[in-house]
């Protein structure tokens, strides 16, 4: 199994650089959805089956669908690949690549300090989940509802077509 | 089902916001009407109010195992709910000038209190981060909510890329806490941490982490950047409300979550937040010197604010907590009111946000010009202002943990900042120059002006007698 | 099926900083989001190793609570690109820079 | 007959005029001034008739406690004995004539009213000076006396130099008076008081002679003294002083002010006995101003330097006087130096306001027959300034201190031949003076000839210096102590060496000679020929601009104090300290541009930001 | 009960004249001089009817009981003196801006008794913490007055005056907290009560570091060379009652800290630095002269000679004896009285001509007989001359410090040597001289003589019966020499 483990990792790795590289934004997405794929793989052999059934389902499945609707939408065509292609020079990654090494050492060293523990034995099936989830965190789940709702309304709100704004003084003219 | 262990009553502030959001959302669905949800989200919020002042005790109990209430909590709930019905005061007459459509608004506004209620409340990761993002996610839409503005929007992109990201590491870095420690309960850290003397490297990891994502809901350097982008982009109202009602939920969360695993034993956090603090109060001070914009300039006045309050956590105990408490109290009360001025002098195509806008005030709108030089006064911390007295309670703690490099600092950068306060203050006061192309036309509303007067005079008051606020604090901090 | 817990860490941290690296260098905003979005999941991931690690429910649940926000805010963040895009006729994300000092 | 009435009377003659002078009519104006000090002086003769006749040693009064804290307690009290009974007499007969020479010299200016208001003020303060009984008061008058110099030599105040002329004078005797202040602050710390009397006593209880704080003490009056008396080296402010009217050179820059030093340190002289070095000191001082002043005269074209600079050398010998301790030849000198040089200067100041005020000598001359009283009157005056022998009382006073200043214990050879040389030199000038305004050919036209108001005081002191020297009177020429008995119960006699006592009739006729040779060389050289005195100045024209500038003191005190001073103010203007906070100032700007950079409104920037701020946070935590 | 009458009547009056101000400006005059008048002549019952006990009233209520704050207020001879020199300059500056106002009226005399109300405030409370509160409330009126009323540059000065004053008390803030918490560490109980906190026993370096904050506050207040660059701006920039009250009173906030506060409280410490302090009163005195000679700007050139006089008050409070201090108190006032006088017409003549360079000026004697008597007098007075208040002032001061420091107080002697040279060089430019811009000068008004006649009574009074004043002082002085005398004795020592 730690084969697959590692296997998983690594297509998540390469597919989640791939996403961050390409140019053509689709692309990028059918990349992402392998890496969530990927993930879900080791999500199940981390012993979570039900959350890599939900990375499948709502991530890879409508997150993933969603951005695509919206890039329809928007109707992006080559000269967004070109676009892209100029804005993503060499010299862009010098700051966040210094940077993102830094933090990739600091946080590979911090976990390789910490010691050893095996994980994935114990699977924590759906009914464990469900009894948890609806139990002690009943609350909690009422609260990601109202999570839900705020995301709902917001995207209502803001996602209708915007009306032309009219400068006051040019308003009065056309009266 | 496991309902029977949780008392309805404890949660019932929190379960009465989330029904008023409910109710303004149906009442939408059967017929908009301003008027109608506005009184439904302010009646809502006066009734979680008055249910603060029937029940509220500061006897101390546990909802398992998400939510702790006790007298702090209690207490700053209160304060969040008055501020929160007093920037639903303020958005009414804002928002009833402006042809979108308001009603959603109210839900938000009902949403983003909750979520800062559940901040104050929580003592679980997951509530912490529920909370945390009900808030977030409620003011991305508020930030945005003038469409026909396109500062709005930008305003809104930015603080939803940067939130979402800090939350990421907020998320990280409690994930590798709770790997260190096997508990994202509150008390279920404290306990690991009193086992083990020597934390683990990765405990401490998540926590400068955790930081990351606390950091920048508070504001302060080096996670400060959004904050006058926003609060520029961000309607007068909701930028009152980021101002203080996300930012006071957050500082509990973190005076609490410290408090219970007893942060303050390990050098290396008060390092950290010790220079959080000295760095907020500097930047956000010298930032705003030269600065026109009068949104911008309070919200790096709230970025020196977020450090002068770090200054009272820092100290810590007792004293620390009340002055936490009393500090909140008048920081509301002052952003609330300032942003009510710019609220209240904007007009249908921007914000009051330019200085040259607040030139001659005084002589044309007297009564808000007072009440904006009072807000100001107490920004700046001069007495007769509750803004005073919160500073003195800043200062008085510091000095008793003898904390004297941050009390100085707090103390010199307070000096810078007067001059951005009376910079503002001079404005108001010289005579108006002839008519300006781009002069605003506000409507005035009462509802306004009354919310103004009321928060003036709330200012004055404690800045004068203070002695009841402090005794309420006192009762409920016992 | 047992790995190292410190290597499901790892992995979440490869991605946690590959998704960061991701939202350094784009300037398209709809990448943006996406990048933040993989930095999400990978915390998500590290929920998950924590709570395998346990033996507990609790990163599963938080896990669920990390998609929920995501949806949430991929769904406020989506309405509010497809504003932007009216406004400036761009995703470039540098162009939405009309507020500093 | 109460003492206070003396100072009081010219003061309310003062505050009337201040208060009310505008408005009252012309004539009414010398009545009020002159009047006030003709009562002032009429109660002072009356006063001291009794005070004599009741042969009191002294008097006091006191108005008021002025203060009183822990020791401190100066009342505002007078103290008259012999010594101010002298000087108060002086002052009020001498200013009372004054006041009414001035009432006609006066009577076309336009601050008529003012110029009596300021004189009374003079008087009342010089009053105050001579019988404070104890050194605050005393300091009071001082500085009054001061303030009226100043008022009065820039009375006429739109003449920009004028009022520098007068603040000269406020400032180098101001420098005086703060040294004098140091004298009281120290002798306050020594014996926890101010009182004049309580001094001399304790003095003479807790010191021995040649005590260091003694030595201190008086060296400080002394500078006080040295500033207000124009002695060396603060005698640069009174030739300029003559800028203002004549009258008050007369009362002010002659009689009465400018002996206020010969005044103090006779008063303090308990105190200076007990200091035989500083005694010694102001011999010096007298003797060197006297030689070098008289020089200076030589030199000076301005009728009115000329008596400026023989003020200063005349009070040299006063110095030369209390330097060898004879006090009462000091005193002596000082009453007839006070007739003679009031009457010199307003004739002087007759002279000049009949010749269009003309001051320079040269343009003047053959005056004789056209001002016979002023010729006559100066002419007596002149005699007695350069001590023509036995009918002036000037020969008198100053035979006697050229006496003492070799056979006084503390006298010696030095001083008596500077004393001489002065007396050479005063008489050379004084007749230089006499030869070259009223001889000769005339100049200038007359104009305007003196009225009765302005001759009758001439006359009564022309009188006067002649008759007060035979008050005192030589052991070899009728040996009359009249005055110096009177002044013994205050002011000790001078012990004479033993082995000079008997050629006290040489050095007198050494004296005349002198004197008298003086007279015929200024006869010789700008009478008989002229044309040689010219060929003189011209053959030592640096040595004579050189006297001339007064010895250079002026060119040196702006070089070295006054441009230093006005010259680090003015780059100073702008305040250096301010600069320091505009600095921080400007800081606060330069890093508020820097932090505003990274303001950006570029998103990614803020990001990275938020990195940098977990990368830091995490690297504290690896530490 | 009287105390709070003080405080209270300046207040209502002032918010009255506001409200008055809107019916007609007249009347906002007239309730704020009745004020005024009503507050001083409370004073001088009070001054007339006691004589030497050191504390003639008291009043105290609870205000902030959880931190032992307290309205306390209380009054002994120092305050009294200082109280009447408010009531009395506040009056004059009333009347100076009567015509000179005539912008927002009702706004300005409610700024006006409020900055009074502040002042006496200061003078009275004996809560540190209340002390702090009245510090900072006569800071904003003050503001205002400079920032509205001001001349061309008013900004500026009073953002700088703002800042200046504001950064100083906070440090003063820290050290009454940090005194706060040393006493309540010593002794359980935790109160700003200023009778309570005397002789808090502290270790001299604390001593020497809380001193040093209330320090921070008073010198800059003072104002003490180098911290003074605020005065000339902020005495140049404000209208005429303003610098009245900047130069009478304000400054006088500084000293009395000094002889209230820093003194007493820290006894040790404050021997300690006396030498130093000195050194910053002669350092203060000289160059506050040297620049004040260099001034053009007739307001600038009295403000530096404010700095130069406020020297003496340092030099007299440090020299640690009673006749230094009663010099000192003594200067406060009539230093009070004399810029202020001299402040007035620096403001008249900005009223009649326009400007106050003084090289635009020159031979208003002529025209203005009066107002060159008044000035003269009051040019006298600040040189020192004897028969006014400030030969009486600066005499004790220097007799005094002579006892303490004889270097110190030689040099701070040649400062009026000084102070002759660019007195009189007010006179000379202004009054005598050359006739320039006569036209449109006159003499003083019938209004301004009533400002200037009690003025010149008070500082001949001052200077001929000084004994009233000392008096009032001096159980206040004799007190608080007992407890440092012996300190003195030890001192008198290192010293020498």
């Amino acid at each position: 199994m730690q084969v697959a483990f590692y296997i998983a990792a690594l297509v998540a790795v390469i597919s989640t650089i791939m996403v961050i590289t390409r140019f053509n934004i689709i692309h990028a997405l059918l990349y992402l959805v392998v890496s969530f794929m990927a993930m879900a793989v080791v999500f199940f052999i981390l012993g979570a089956p039900f959350a890599a059934a939900l990375e499948v389902i709502v991530y890879a499945g409508a997150i993933v669908v969603l951005i695509i609707f919206v890039i329809m939408m928007l109707n992006q065509k080559e000269e967004a690949v070109t676009q892209e292609k100029k804005w993503l020079t060499p010299m862009v990654y010098v700051g966040p690549a210094i940077l993102s090494a830094l933090m990739m050492g600091e946080l590979v060293y911090i976990i390789y300090v910490g010691e050893s523990h095996a994980v994935g034995q114990h699977v924590v099936d759906v009914k464990e989940l469900g009894k948890t989830l609806y139990g002690p965190y009943i609350l909690a789940v009422e609260l990601g509802g109202m999570l839900l709702m705020a995301g709902i309304v917001g995207a209502y709100h803001l996602g209708r077509q915007k009306k032309k704004v009219i400068h006051r003084f040019l308003k009065e003219k056309e009266d | 089902m496991e309902f029977s262990n949780i008392n309805i009553i404890d949660v019932l502030p929190g379960l009465f916001l989330v029904v008023a959001s409910v109710l303004a959302m149906i009442s939408i669905a059967i017929k908009r009407n301003h008027i109608f949800i506005f009184v439904v989200t302010s009646t809502s919020l006066m009734g979680v109010f008055l249910f603060l002042i029937l029940y509220a005790s500061n006897h101390e109990f546990n909802v398992e195992p998400l939510f702790v209430i006790d007298g702090f909590g209690t207490f700053v709930t209160g304060l969040i709910v008055m501020s929160a019905l007093a920037v639903s005061l303020l958005s009414y007459a804002y928002f009833e000038q402006r042809e979108e459509r308001k009603e959603e608004y109210y839900i938000l506004l009902l949403l983003a209190t909750l979520g800062s209620d559940i901040l104050v409340i929580s003592k679980h990761f997951v509530s912490l981060f529920l909370g945390l993002e009900i808030l977030s996610i409620s003011l991305y839409a508020m930030v945005a909510y003038l469409r026909k503005r396109n500062k709005s929007d930008e305003a809104g992109l930015k603080y939803l890329i940067l939130a979402a990201f800090s939350s990421a590491f907020l998320l990280f870095g409690m994930a590798l806490v709770y790997s260190a420690s096997g508990s994202m309960d509150f008390t279920g850290i404290a306990k690991y941490v009193s086992a083990n003397p020597t934390l683990p490297l990765p405990m401490f990891a998540g926590m400068c982490l955790m930081v990351v994502g606390i950091g920048f809901k508070l504001g302060v350097v080096p996670f400060h950047m959004w904050a006058p982008d926003v609060y520029e982009g961000a309607p007068a109202p909701v930028a009152a409300f980021i101002a203080s009602i996300s930012k006071g939920g957050m500082v509990v969360l973190l005076v609490r979550f410290f408090d219970t695993i007893n942060g303050f034993q390990y050098p290396v956090l008060v390092l950290a937040f010790a220079c959080i603090a000295v760095a907020s109060m500097i930047a956000g001070n010298v930032l705003a010197i030269q600065q026109t914009n009068v949104k911008r300039i309070l919200a790096y006045s709230s970025i020196a604010h977020m450090g002068y309050i770090l200054v009272a956590f820092l100290a810590g105990g007792e004293l620390g907590e009340e002055a936490v408490s009393f500090y909140l109290v008048a920081y509301f009360l002052t952003n609330i009111g300032a942003f009510g001025v710019v609220a209240i002098l904007s007009d249908q195509d921007r914000d009051a946000e330019r200085l040259e806008d607040y030139q001659g005030l005084f002589w044309r709108h007297p009564k808000i010009a007072a009440v904006f030089t009072a807000m100001l006064l107490s920004l700046a911390g001069i007495p007769l202002t509750a803004g005073f007295l919160g500073k003195f309670y800043l200062i008085t703690s510091g000095v008793h943990a003898q904390l004297w490099w941050l009390v100085i600092v707090l103390v010199a950068s307070s000096v810078i900042g007067l001059y951005y306060y009376i910079r503002i203050i001079a404005m108001m006061f010289e005579k108006a120059e002839g008519s300006d192309e781009l002069a605003l036309h506000p409507r005035l509303y009462l509802i306004n002006l009354i919310t103004l007067l009321v928060l003036c005079a709330l200012i004055i008051y404690y800045g004068i007698y203070p002695q009841g606020l402090i005794e309420q604090i006192h009762n409920f901090l016992q | 099926m047992e790995v190292s817990a410190e290597y499901g860490l790892l992995l979440a941290s490869v991605l946690f900083i590959l998704g960061m690296i991701g939202v350094l260098i784009r300037r398209n905003i709809i990448f943006m989001l996406v990048c933040v979005e993989i930095m999400l999941n990978a915390a998500g991931l590290a929920f998950i190793v924590a709570g395998s690690k346990w033996v507990q429910a609790d990163g599963q649940v938080m896990f669920i609570f990390i998609l929920t926000m995501a949806a949430a805010e991929v769904s406020v963040g989506l309405a509010l690109i497809l504003q932007i895009y009216h406004q400036l006729k761009t995703l470039d994300e540098d162009a939405a820079s009309s507020m500093k000092g | 007959m109460n003492l206070l009435i003396i100072p009081a009377l010219p003061l309310l003659g003062s505050f009337i005029l201040i208060v009310v002078g505008s408005r009252l009519p012309k004539r009414m104006i010398p009545l009020v001034g002159a009047g006030s000090v003709g009562l002032s002086a009429l109660a002072t003769l009356i006063l001291g008739y009794r005070f004599i006749s009741a042969s009191l040693t002294s008097l006091n009064v006191i108005a008021w406690q002025w203060m009183d804290i822990n020791g401190l307690s100066p009342a505002i009290a007078f103290h008259l004995d012999a010594l101010s009974l002298v000087f108060i007499f002086v002052i009020t007969f001498v200013g009372f004539l004054i006041h009414v020479y001035s009432a006609e010299f006066m009577v076309h200016d336009e601050g008529y009213a003012r110029f009596f208001a300021y004189l009374n003020l003079f008087v009342c303060s010089m009053l105050t000076l001579v019988l404070a009984d104890n050194l605050v008061l005393m300091y009071l008058g001082w500085e009054g006396v001061g303030l009226c110099s100043y008022l009065l030599i820039g009375f006429w105040y739109t003449e920009e130099k004028n009022g520098y002329a007068a603040r000269k004078a406020f400032i180098v005797t101001r420098v005086g008076d703060i040294l004098m202040a140091f004298g009281l602050f120290l002798l306050f710390q020594t014996f926890h008081t101010l009182n004049i009397q309580e001094i001399a006593g304790q003095a003479t209880q807790q010191w021995t002679v040649g005590s260091h704080t003694a030595f201190v003490i008086s060296l400080l009056l002394l500078g006080g003294a040295v500033g207000k008396s124009a002695q060396l080296p603060l005698q640069t402010w009174l030739p300029d002083a003559m800028a203002g009217p004549s009258p008050v050179s007369a009362l002010i820059h002659a009689a009465t002010m400018v002996t206020a030093g010969v005044y103090l340190i006779a008063r303090m002289h308990v105190v200076f006995e007990f200091a035989p070095e500083v005694l010694m000191i102001v011999g010096i001082i007298g003797a060197a101003t006297l030689v070098m002043a008289g020089f200076a005269a030589l030199t000076q074209y301005d009728l009115k330097r000329v008596l400026a600079y023989s003020t200063i050398s005349q009070i040299g010998y006063m110095f030369l006087a209390l330097g060898v301790s004879a006090w009462s030849a000091a005193i002596f000198h000082f009453m007839i130096h006070a007739f003679f040089k009031a009457l010199l200067f307003l004739a002087a100041g007759a002279v000049i306001e009949a010749l269009h005020h003309e001051h320079d000598m040269f343009k003047m001359g053959g005056l004789k027959n056209k001002l016979p009283v002023v010729y006559w009157t100066f002419l007596v005056g002149a005699g007695s300034l350069a001590a023509f022998p036995l009918i002036t009382g000037g020969f008198y006073s100053k035979d006697q201190i050229l006496w003492l200043s070799l056979a006084s214990e503390h006298g010696n050879i030095w001083f008596f031949l500077m004393a001489l040389l002065g007396a050479l030199i005063t008489s050379i000038y004084t007749f230089r003076m006499l030869f070259l305004t009223f001889f000769g050919k005339e100049n200038t036209p007359v104009s305007h000839v003196p009225g009765s108001s302005m001759n009758i005081p001439l006359i009564v002191l022309a009188v006067l210096s002649t008759v007060g020297g035979f008050i005192e009177l030589p052991h070899t020429f009728g040996h009359l102590t009249v005055f110096s008995d009177f002044l013994n119960p205050i002011l000790p006699s001078v012990t004479v060496q033993e082995d000079l006592e008997n050629f006290e009739w040489l050095i007198q006729l050494v004296a005349a000679l002198v004197a008298l040779s003086g007279v015929g060389l200024a006869y010789f050289f700008y009478i008989y020929k002229p044309e040689l005195s010219d060929e003189l100045k011209s053959s030592a024209a640096d040595l004579h601009s050189f006297w001339l500038s007064g010895w250079g003191f002026d060119k040196l005190y702006d070089r070295l104090l006054v441009r230093p001073f006005v010259y680090l103010s003015n780059i100073n203007k702008k305040d250096i300290v301010d600069k320091f906070y505009d600095g921080l100032v400007m800081i606060a700007e330069w890093v508020n541009r820097m932090l505003s950079y990274t303001q950006s409104g570029i998103l990614r920037w803020y990001l990275m930001g938020i990195v940098i701020g977990g990368i830091v946070l995490m690297a504290l935590a690896l530490l | 009960m009287i105390l709070v009458t003080f405080i209270s009547v300046l207040m209502i009056g002032g918010i009255m004249a506001w409200v008055a101000a809107s019916w007609s400006n007249l009347a906002s005059r007239w309730i704020s001089l009745i004020t005024l008048l009503i507050d001083f002549i409370l004073a001088i019952s009070i001054w007339m009817n006691n004589a030497s006990t050191p504390w003639i009233e008291k009043f105290y209520a609870p205000w902030i009981p959880n931190f032992g704050i307290n309205f306390s207020l209380a009054l002994d001879g120092l305050s009294l003196l200082m109280l009447l020199l408010t009531f009395f300059l506040g009056i004059l500056g009333v009347l100076i801006s009567w015509n000179e106002i005539q912008y927002r009226v009702g706004f300005f005399h409610f700024n006006l008794l409020w900055v009074l109300a502040g002042i006496s405030g200061v003078f009275l409370t004996m809560d540190l913490f209340l002390f702090y509160f009245f510090w900072e409330v006569m800071l904003i009126p003050m503001y205002f007055l400079i920032g509205i009323w001001g001349h061309e540059n008013k900004r500026y000065a009073a953002f700088k005056f703002f800042i200046f004053t504001q950064a100083s008390g906070l440090l003063m803030l820290l050290a009454i907290l940090g005194l706060y918490f040393v006493h309540k560490n010593n002794s359980g109980v935790g109160t700003f009560d200023y009778f309570q906190l005397l002789g808090t026993q502290m270790s001299l370096s604390t001593s020497r570091w809380l001193m040093f904050g209330f320090l921070a506050a008073f010198i800059v207040k003072l104002p003490v060379v180098p911290f003074h660059t605020w005065l000339p701006d902020a005495h140049s920039q404000a209208p005429t009652a303003g610098s009245l009250i900047l130069a009478g009173l304000l400054l006088k906030t500084g000293a009395y800290g000094l002889i209230r506060f820093v003194l007493p409280l820290f006894p040790e410490a404050s021997a300690e630095f006396a030498p130093w302090a000195m050194l910053l009163g002669v350092v203060g005195i000289l160059y506050g002269a040297s620049l004040s000679f260099a001034q053009t700007d007739l307001k600038r050139l009295i403000a530096y000679t404010s700095v130069s006089h406020m020297g003496f008050v340092i030099l007299g409070v440090f020299a640690f004896n009673s006749l230094a201090m009663q010099g000192a108190v003594m200067q406060m006032i009539t230093h009070g009285i004399t810029s202020g006088a001299l402040f007035a017409i620096a403001g008249i003549l900005y009223e009649r001509i326009h400007t106050r360079d003084i090289n635009a000026m020159g031979g208003f004697w002529v025209k203005a007989p009066f107002m060159g008597v008044t000035t003269l007098i009051f040019v006298l007075a600040s040189l020192g001359l004897p028969v006014l208040g400030n030969f009486i002032a600066e005499f004790l001061t220097l007799i005094g410090s002579w006892q303490a420091n004889q270097t110190l107080t030689i040099l701070a002697t040649t400062g009026i040597v000084a102070a002759t040279a660019y007195s009189l060089r007010i006179m000379q430019k202004v009054f005598l001289g050359k006739t320039l811009n006569e036209k449109t000068m006159t003499d003083l008004s019938l209004r301004e003589k009533l400002v200037f006649v009690p003025l010149i009574a008070a500082i001949i009074w001052l200077g001929l019966f000084p004994q009233k004043v000392l008096n009032t002082t001096k159980p206040m002085i004799d007190k608080s020499f007992k407890t440092e005398q012996t300190t003195l004795n030890q001192k008198d020592n290192g010293i020498q």
